[in-house]
């Protein structure tokens, strides 16, 4: 009986996985075998593990930078510029998070270290997706990071709102992803292979007298990944899903959850199917201008603030497929710019949202927010450059981002779509407007000081949605090092 | 003595700055005094300036002194300067003259009003820009005086402004100028396109060497002649011209009869060489207008009750007189004109004003009566106004009138009959007015028309009318001796006595007129209209002091109302005109601001549509889903090879 | 006559199109999850008719991984189905609309 | 005899799955489910995918619908609902249109596309007789596919975790849940207008409400 | 890249003032934000000290600008994204110079004249932000850089309206922000695709430098109108021209005094300096194409906003309805493409910053006094407080035009120009004269004139600090209205260099000049259209 040959494996390209999987699993067992844990060391030690990530992906970004990127374990795995990006924007997200959800937890009574060990483990299947050179594997990923996340929207346990939410975002999630595995079906039929780099040699070197399988499978993935990062019309859970999970999980969610999608949408169209651009794109462009449209237009009814900030999350989702469907390495890097600085905008706004929500995370009403510029002043001037940072506001970072997808369609050449962009965001300027208007105009000044009605202010959250404030304003003023980044975060398919 | 022509409008101007800082400081009477003063000085300098003209040859009789550059962008460049010639000179001479005199005046008239420092200051401003409007050296500077004329007015007119009336009068004047204003910048616009220059020197010379194309003279001389109607009050524009009549009497002396409303036919006989460019019928136009005009007015004058609306309307007429000249051509007999009926009529307002001062400020004639034994000084000016104004030899309104006659009857026998029939009703309604206030019995004690409660017949009957202060007789005597002697400067009896035409020759260019008449119809002309003048006088007499005749017959309301045009207009102002204004501004309301809300309530909408979709339920957002899928199938298998 | 790929695709076609119509039409979360399951099963089948035609290992390892994602997917779906009707037994999926608008 | 074998288990396949569909009582429905999928495992042994045949039977049939049995019966939830109303206005329409098309257009890509598929042959690995099938599936999955293998460890972790998570009881008072659950009318909030009037939204509820959330 | 930047012998000093000008007022709020609690008092020192300071700087570029010299003086430049060939690229010439005076001369002002009755300090901070954003708008000679501060003028002008104002302040201020942001949108993407048209032409390096883009006029003529036409929708919406005005009057109702003075003076400039610098010299073709259209809006905007204020009952929409006929003629001098023109309308620019800032001062003082506006319930003010009415009265009669002030010389050369390209525009533009003497007179009549009741009577008159904030303005009325020669002689080599610019670049366009001698053809409409002249 012969020997296996195991593949070759990179292990220092592993690390971030490594780190996240086993930080999350050593979690679970110290948690199961220790009894009266200290509360901080779950959130200290998902901190430290994210940290370490990051520490981690500067040798690696240097190697690639080097060498190039590179691929083993079978060619399942590639590691190139966007994946080790992704990753530490996957990281900063997983640190944002622990940091909001320690105090969420004890506000809310909810015992229990799963959410910080889901929390890591679904940012390992995020990993994965971003590094992923195979379909299979690629789902699984997502499956991974999905399946947790069903969990930790789930995980408000005295919330009916909460159970309700997991089950919308479970039935969809499903129901999504057995049209993605469908499409991969067909590709793998039409291309004979699942992995990537083949699929891409296959494309490039042979022409398809019949490529409806092919084109069909193009379709079905589109609707899987479409579902990920909420593009309409696969976006409806996203509401629901937001306006009922735990507001830290929300941010998760809207930072990590996307920049996960995001980063298997470039990794299958952009990179795989360039070859099909023609094809893909006009689909992608119609479902980029409705994302825009539909999510700013539906925002401006909304009155509740989760539920505006996930409305705005699908605008940004549309905004950021503008960058996708350019299918250009400007699109691209933009799409990654603009998903770092999505991610501090998101993990900011909705760590303010976690403290404003208060007790039984049910406070989410826009005269919740009332005189908050005069009550918390320090935490309404965060949320006002956040906010405004969404609107994409000149010296804010979400400005530098809107202009770089912006160019990167106007590069390319779809005015139209650019332009649809700019008014759907003058539309959904109105949204944020109306929570600043909250904020400072509408402060009839009469619950006295106005301490008495107010939650506390626990210093997690606050924490970071002053840096993520800083961060989004530090970007707007000065975006070279991130887009220079970006820029060598444009991803490419090597072979193992 | 040229280069201190500066000072002509520079001491007017410095007054205005003292009195505007300094005015209630200085207080009652320095501010007058200081006011009356600068006004003297600069009718001194002019006068020096005359005398240094007069010596000079009679090519050499036009200069220019530049101060500084005003508006230099592109090409165009234009000066602060001093256009000095005869006709600037001539101008200047009667303005500044009767100016003091009327200041001076105004010292007792305007005697213990609060704002007595503010009133001269604003007297002095209008001397100023009534100034720099003839001695300006181009179109612009001129429309600086012009339009500062104007604001000056309005501030006068609505010097008490307490009382709506006055401030409405002001507002009224100001804007109905305006619309000729708008003839004036017009017209600098052509004439800028056509000559590439605003300076008089360069237009007039091009203009009278005939290099420019007479559609573009006709267009500029059409629309001077708009602003020129607008200031001098003639018709249509006239209507501002007897609400002005609110301002203080001294005003409406000044400005309302001697100098600002004379502009037009300054401004006409400046650019007589573009009249003479324009089409033939631009002339005929403006003495149409004018004569027209003069009849209107001497008819509306017939019936008028306030003393001040009578010569209101009187000078409107004298005004349609100048134009008459000037569409005539006879350039000359309209300054001469000018210049008479500024001696007489500021003489006639200043006496009207001493007399309603003797009043106590009540203007309806029907309450004087046998005025001239309480007050002999005015009465005695005021009838040699009337002689004047009537056009009685050898009184100074006689010879103009006379000659601007003669000129008519040379254009059309039509133009002479109508000034003709304007000359008898001036003579009848100055007599009328005359006999009214300063013979017959003195009625101020007896209840007026309109039955009114005893206690205010009782309270006028203990009244006294008085002379007014020497400051307000002396002015009037002044005045009066011009009003005799004015006739002297132009006599038609042989060239050497037509000094002001000798005199104004240079500026304009060669194109008077001259008359194509033989001694022999002039005299008969003359003699016509010297019986004209009597009949009038008789028939005023025998109605209002003989009484034979009732007064009933002659001031019908219609008249009173003048031809009711004024309340025409007004009633479309306030019917028509308003209520498209005030559409105008519910279209924005509605429709312009009711566009931006509709794009909202649309977007609005669009959204209470879409939110349907998320109801909440698991299986329709499922069903978003599969159908998405379907559009995507169905797109990516067009694109198929199939 | 011989079977060809196609009949089972087809198969596969209908299968997943019910699936697809069963998670629309019913409103029972299990039944509604057992639905998802079929369309599952649909993949398979085509998956593996797939490797067959081609001759291939891939779309039966293929398999072997939806097997495993599928069995996850039930345990984690199952959990949440149970916790909710630990407080609201018997709920359709459209009584839990709370979240709306 | 393929054909015959094909047919019926198609038959067996399909039938089962629309039992699925209109069983009106989930314990049905769920024993539908095992129909199909023996049909499926029929299918795959007839496309020599033995060892997918047996996990088939053993994972699904065995596992998997079992656990769809017990939450059933755990839950009470056994009893018949109601297929006759439809409480959204033209899903079925809807639903049965989606799924033509669906249909439809996978059928045009299954059989008018020229027949079957288009990709290379063998490009893992060469497909052996029912025989070895198994030994060459498992040297593929711990070689080349031993990557996705370690991550269906992680997978069933989370699974695992995921569902003890849920399963926790908690002390304390729960929140009450909201009205609208039980009387599920779509409440409309107000028109969109400017801020200058807020109209209060469903979540911004007085701290009463609230207040019951509160660990003691 | 590097642009022509002419540094002048007064300007070539090592300091760089330009962004002196951004810097100091962006340093300034910092400041005032974080200044010490105890001592509020402070705030109003340092805000206004700060604004000084850069008007100061602003007055000395004034003096130190070099009048012979075309082109841009100043200049500095900063790269900022270099993937994009975006970089802070500073530089003045005789357009721009007179807007940052202006601004200059405003922000102190307008700070001097009115306290915040709440919340000081973020006023204060955002009133220099403001300052900072407004100067960078008209330093900046990059595009980008350009709409990055055109922009972000947006957010501090939101809070001073919502959080400062009177009455609806919120609902104007969003509509004010929307309105403006809406209207620019697509100005983005007009300017990413010129700089990407631009470079794949000229097949240079992404860049976004004006003046090079500009200069090179790269682009197909059809794409130029498209691209004009997205920048000419955002000036339009911030000029405002008529139809896109309704923004305004809301937004200056309910604006507090000193917002409406800054968004007079100097925020509505944002649109016309708009036309000017970007529209005209990036588009010469285009701007020459869709000139009609523009003329008919101005004409349009000058009577309508006229007559549409005749009708107000509130002072303060009066004014801000004024500013839309006024806003009018500098729109028609603008596109009449010739020297007179285009120095009419950058003086009457001026001219109205100092009229109409001004005009809201004192409308603002009477609110003080009053604590209304209705004009109804306003008259007779002259009794009791002469002089306010005498400094209102010159400050009205500037704003009519009267010769002598500010406002005549600007409208004069505008018409003048316009009549020297399209004639019959200019003539029913005059026509504006007679509307603008009507609704001022007939306001001010309704409020200073007439018998005074109850507080009208006894509401006090001008006190001497408030004059003193009034006193530079009225001079500055006075004196261009007199001498305004060192104001033209300055803005006269830029001008030139545009309108030479546009002849070069538009076949067949001559500058519509006055000719000695030329004939008005009775039926003549315009007689610019390629110029036959």
């Amino acid at each position: 009986m012969a020997e296996l040959a195991t593949p070759y494996v990179a292990w220092w390209a592993l690390v971030p996985l490594l780190v996240f999987s086993a930080g999350g699993l050593l979690l679970l067992t110290v948690a199961s075998l220790v009894r009266r844990l200290p509360d901080v060391l779950a959130p200290a030690w998902t901190v430290l593990a994210g940290a370490v990530v990051l520490v981690a992906l500067v040798p690696m970004w240097r190697q690639v930078d080097r060498y190039g990127a590179e691929s083993f374990l079978g060619g399942a795995v590639g590691v190139d510029g966007s994946s080790i990006f992704v990753t530490g924007v996957l990281a900063v997200a997983v640190i944002a998070t622990a940091l909001t959800a320690r105090d969420y937890l004890a506000r809310e009574a909810l015992p229990g270290v799963e959410l910080y060990v889901l929390l890591l483990l679904s940012a390992s299947g995020g990993v994965v997706m971003a590094s992923a050179n195979d379909l299979i594997v690629l789902f699984l990923g997502l499956e991974i990071l999905s399946i947790a996340v069903y969990v930790l929207a789930a995980l408000h346990l005295r919330r009916i709102e909460s159970q309700e939410a997991a089950m919308k975002y479970f039935l969809l999630g499903a129901f999504a992803s057995a049209f993605l595995l469908y499409g991969i079906a067909l590709v793998y039929g039409a291309t004979g292979s699942t992995n990537l780099v083949r699929i891409s040699t296959f494309l490039t070197t042979n022409v398809l007298i019949d490529d409806a399988m092919l084109l069909a499978g193009l379709g079905l993935l589109l609707v899987g990944l479409g579902f990920k990062v909420a593009a309409v019309p696969f976006h409806a859970w996203t509401p629901d899903v937001y306006q009922g999970s735990p507001t830290p999980v929300v941010a998760w969610m809207a930072a990590g959850v996307k920049a996960a999608g995001f980063a298997a949408l470039v990794r299958v169209f952009v990179l795989t199917f360039g070859t099909h651009v023609t094809d893909w794109r006009p689909a992608m462009q119609v479902m980029a201008g409705l994302t825009v449209l539909g999510g700013a237009i539906v925002a401006v009814v909304q009155t509740d603030v989760k539920r505006m900030l996930a409305y705005s999350s699908i605008v940004h989702a549309g905004f950021i497929l503008v960058g996708v469907q350019a299918a250009t390495d400007r699109g691209t890097s933009s799409v990654f710019a603009y998903l770092a600085v999505y991610t501090l905008l998101a993990v900011g706004s909705f760590a303010v949202i976690t403290v404003i929500g208060g007790e039984g995370d049910a406070n989410h009403g826009l005269d919740a927010y009332r005189g908050m510029g005069r009550r918390r002043p320090l935490l309404a001037g965060a949320f006002t450059v956040l906010l405004l940072g969404q609107a994409g506001i000149p010296f804010t970072g979400g400005f530098v981002v809107k202009l770089g997808v912006l160019a990167s369609a106007v590069d390319n050449g779809s005015y139209l779509l650019a332009a649809v962009a700019m008014l759907a965001a003058a539309v959904a300027a109105f949204v944020y407007l109306r929570i600043l208007v909250a904020l400072y105009l509408e402060d009839d000044g009469s619950d006295g000081d106005g301490r008495a009605a107010l939650p506390a202010a626990p210093a997690g959250p606050v924490f970071v949605s002053l840096v993520a404030a800083a961060g989004v304003l530090a970007v707007g003023l000065v975006p070279g090092p991130l887009l220079s980044l970006a820029r060598d975060a444009v991803p490419v398919l090597v072979g193992g | 003595m040229l280069d201190l022509i500066w000072l002509v409008p520079g001491l007017p101007l410095a007054g205005f700055l003292v009195l505007t800082v300094a005015g209630r400081r200085i207080g009652e009477p320095g501010a007058g005094w200081l006011a009356t003063g600068a006004l003297t000085g600069s009718f001194l300098v002019t006068v020096g300036v005359h005398l240094d003209l007069v010596g000079r040859a009679v090519d050499d009789r036009r200069s220019v002194t530049t101060l500084f550059e005003w508006v230099p962008a592109g090409d165009l460049s234009v000066d602060v300067g001093f256009l000095v010639d005869p006709l600037a000179l001539t101008m200047c001479l009667f303005i500044t003259g009767v100016g003091a005199l009327i200041h001076m005046y105004a010292i007792g008239y305007m005697h213990g009003d609060v704002d007595f420092g503010r009133f001269f200051a604003y007297m002095n401003l209008f001397a100023f820009a009534m100034l720099m409007l003839v001695l300006g050296d181009s179109l612009l500077l001129t429309f600086l005086g012009w339009e500062g004329v104007g604001a000056c007015s309005y501030l006068l007119i609505s010097f008490w402004f307490t009382d709506e009336a006055n401030a409405s009068a002001g507002k009224k004047a100001f804007i109905t100028n305006r619309i000729g204003d708008w003839g004036f910048m017009v017209a600098m616009f052509a004439t800028f396109f056509a000559f590439g220059s605003l300076d008089y020197v360069d237009v007039l010379d091009a203009a009278a060497a005939g290099t420019v194309a007479q559609t573009t003279a006709t267009l500029i001389a059409v629309m001077l002649f708009v602003g020129a109607v607008g200031k001098s009050a003639q018709f249509p524009l006239h209507l501002w011209l007897p609400d002005a009549m609110a301002g203080p009497t001294p005003v409406s002396a000044l400005i309302h009869a001697a100098t600002m409303v004379t502009s037009g036919v300054y401004l006409l006989t400046r650019v007589n060489p573009l009249i003479a460019d324009a089409a033939g019928w631009v002339p005929d136009m403006i003495a149409w207008v004018g004569v027209g005009t003069a009849l209107f007015a001497a008819t509306a004058a017939l019936a008028q009750t306030d003393i001040k609306k009578v010569l209101a309307y009187s000078t409107i007429s004298q005004l349609g007189y100048m134009f008459l000249a000037v569409g005539t051509g006879a350039y000359v007999a309209a300054v001469f004109h000018m210049i008479t009926h500024a001696f007489f009529k500021a003489l006639l307002f200043l006496g009207a004003g001493s007399v309603i001062h003797g009043m106590d400020g009540d203007q309806d004639l029907r309450h004087y009566g046998g005025l001239r034994r309480f007050m002999p000084v005015t009465a005695t000016t005021f009838i040699i106004g009337w002689l004047a104004i009537a056009g009685v030899p050898p009184f100074a309104g006689f010879w103009s009138k006379d000659e601007i006659l003669a000129f008519a009857w040379d254009r059309s026998p039509a133009l002479w009959l109508v000034g003709l029939v304007t000359a008898v009703l001036t003579a009848f309604y100055m007599t009328r007015q005359v006999a009214l206030t300063f013979f017959g019995r003195y009625r101020y004690p007896e209840p007026q028309t309109g039955g009114e409660d005893p206690a205010t017949v009782a309270a006028r009957a203990d009244h006294r009318p008085h002379e007014s202060p020497l400051t307000m007789t002396l002015p009037l005597v002044v005045l009066a001796v011009l009003a005799i002697g004015g006739g002297l400067m132009q006599l038609p009896f042989s060239s050497s006595t037509k000094r002001l035409e000798a005199w104004l020759e240079p500026s304009l260019f060669g194109n008077e007129v001259h008359l194509g008449l033989g001694a022999g119809t002039q005299w008969v002309l003359a003699a016509v209209a010297v019986v004209g003048g009597a009949v009038g006088i008789a028939l005023a007499l025998v109605v209002y002091l003989q009484r034979r005749i009732s007064d009933r017959a002659i001031e019908r309301p219609l008249l009173a109302d003048a031809w009711r045009f004024d309340r025409y207009v007004s009633g479309f102002m306030g019917g028509p005109g308003r209520r498209g204004f005030e559409a105008t501004t519910r279209f924005d309301e509605r429709v312009v601001d009711g566009a931006v809300w509709g794009v909202a309530g649309i977007v609005s909408r669009t959204a209470g549509v879409l939110r349907l979709f998320h109801n909440g339920m698991v299986r329709t957002y499922a069903a978003g889903i599969g159908v998405g899928a379907v559009a995507l199938l169905i797109w990516f298998l067009t694109r198929s090879t199939l | 006559m011989v079977v060809t790929t196609g009949w089972y695709l087809a198969l596969g076609a209908v299968l997943f199109s019910m699936g697809a119509v069963g998670l629309l039409v019913r409103r029972n979360p299990l039944v509604m999850f057992m639905c998802i399951e079929l369309m599952l099963n649909a993949v398979n089948l085509t998956f593996v008719s797939l490797g067959a035609e081609l001759g291939d290992l891939g779309g039966q390892l293929s398999v072997f991984f939806v097997l495993v994602v599928a069995a996850a997917e039930v345990v984690v779906g199952l959990a949440v189905i149970v916790a909710i009707m630990r407080r609201r037994s018997g709920a359709t999926v459209d009584d839990l609309s709370v979240l709306r608008g | 005899m393929e054909p015959a074998v094909f047919i019926v288990s198609a038959v067996v396949v399909l039938s089962g799955a629309l039992g699925v569909l209109l069983a009106r009582n989930p314990v049905h429905a769920a024993l539908f489910l095992v129909q199909t999928l023996f049909g499926v495992a029929v299918l795959f042994v007839l496309l020599n995918a033995t060892f997918l045949a047996a996990v088939q039977v053993v994972v699904y049939a065995g596992a998997i619908v079992i656990l769809f049995l017990f939450v059933i019966m755990l839950m009470g939830v056994d009893r018949a609902d109601d297929l006759g109303i439809e409480p959204i206005a033209g899903q079925r329409p809807l639903a049965v249109v989606t799924g033509a098309s669906l249909l439809g257009l996978t059928l045009v890509v299954m059989l008018v596309a020229v027949d079957g598929s288009t990709g290379v042959r063998a490009a893992n690995a060469a497909l052996g007789d029912a025989a070895d099938n198994t030994r060459r599936l498992g040297e593929a999955l711990f070689t080349d596919m031993v990557y996705a293998v370690e991550l269906t460890a992680i997978l069933l972790t989370v699974a695992v975790v995921g569902a003890v998570a849920l399963a926790r009881r908690l002390k304390g008072p729960l929140q009450p849940i909201p009205v609208e659950a039980v009387a599920a009318v779509p409440a409309d909030e107000g028109a969109p207008d400017l801020p200058a009037s807020q109209d209060p939204s469903p979540e911004g509820r007085s701290p009463d409400d609230t207040a019951s959330g509160d660990p003691a | 890249m590097t642009v022509p930047v002419t540094l002048a012998a007064a300007g070539a000093v090592s300091f760089p003032v330009l962004p002196a000008l951004i810097l100091v007022p962006l340093l300034g709020a910092l400041l005032v934000i974080v200044m010490p609690r105890r001592r509020p008092e402070l705030l109003k020192l340092v805000a206004v000290s700060v604004s000084v300071v850069t008007g100061a700087m602003s007055v000395w570029l004034f003096t130190a600008f070099d009048t012979g010299v075309t082109g841009f003086q100043f200049g500095t430049e900063q790269v900022w994204i270099r993937d994009l060939g975006i970089s802070w690229l500073l530089g003045i010439d005789g357009i721009s110079l007179f807007l940052v005076v202006l601004t200059g001369l405003l922000f102190p002002i307008s700070l001097l004249a009115v306290d915040p009755d709440h919340h000081s300090r973020s006023y204060y901070a955002w009133m220099l932000v403001l300052e900072a954003a407004v100067m960078g708008v008209f330093c900046s000679l990059d595009l980008l850089v350009f709409f990055l501060c055109f922009e972000a003028v947006l957010v501090p002008m939101y809070f001073l309206i919502g959080r400062w104002g009177h009455g609806d302040s919120a609902r104007a201020a969003t509509k004010f922000f929307l309105y403006t942001m809406a209207g620019s949108a697509l100005m983005l993407v007009g300017i990413l695709a010129l700089a990407f048209m631009h470079a794949d032409a000229a097949g240079e390096a992404l860049t976004f430098d004006l003046v090079a883009i500009a200069e090179a006029q790269s682009l197909s003529t059809g794409a130029a109108r498209w691209i004009f036409l997205a920048f000419a929708l955002a000036f339009a919406v911030k000029v405002p021209i008529f139809p896109l005005h309704t923004w305004l009057p809301d937004a200056h109702t309910e604006a507090p005094t000193a917002g409406s003075v800054i968004l007079a003076g100097v925020l509505l400039k944002l649109g016309t300096y708009g036309f000017l610098r970007f529209g005209l010299y990036l588009f010469p073709e285009a701007s020459h194409f869709f000139a009609p259209v523009f003329l008919t809006l101005g004409v349009v905007g000058i009577v309508y906003g006229a007559v549409v204020a005749t009708m107000q009952r509130d002072l303060k929409r009066l004014v801000a309805y004024s500013s839309v006929a006024h806003l009018g003629f500098i729109i028609l001098g603008t596109f009449s493409l010739n020297t007179e023109g285009l120095e009419g309308s950058l003086l009457q620019m001026v001219n109205h910053g100092v009229s109409t800032g001004a005009l809201f001062l004192l409308v603002g003082m009477i609110y003080e006094r009053r604590h209304t506006l209705q004009i109804d319930e306003l008259g007779g003010l002259q009794k009791s407080a002469p002089v306010m009415a005498a400094v209102f009265t010159l400050v009205m009669l500037s704003s009519i035009g009267l010769p002598g002030l500010n406002g005549f010389v600007g409208e004069f050369l505008i018409l003048l120009g316009a009549f020297n390209a399209h004639r019959w525009w200019a003539v029913v533009a005059a026509s504006g004269v007679i509307l603008a003497a009507l609704y001022l007179l007939w306001a001010y009549q309704r409020v200073f004139h007439g018998p005074a009741h109850g507080d009208n009577a006894e509401m006090p008159d001008l006190r001497i600090r408030e004059g003193l904030v009034l006193a530079p303005l009225l001079a500055l009325i006075v004196f261009m209205g007199v001498y305004p020669k060192p104001v033209i002689e300055r803005m006269e080599p830029a001008v030139d260099a545009l309108v030479e610019h546009i002849e070069r670049n538009v076949d067949g366009f001559i500058e519509p000049v006055s000719r000695m001698g030329a004939d008005i053809d009775p039926d003549g409409g315009d007689h610019d259209s390629h110029g036959e002249g």
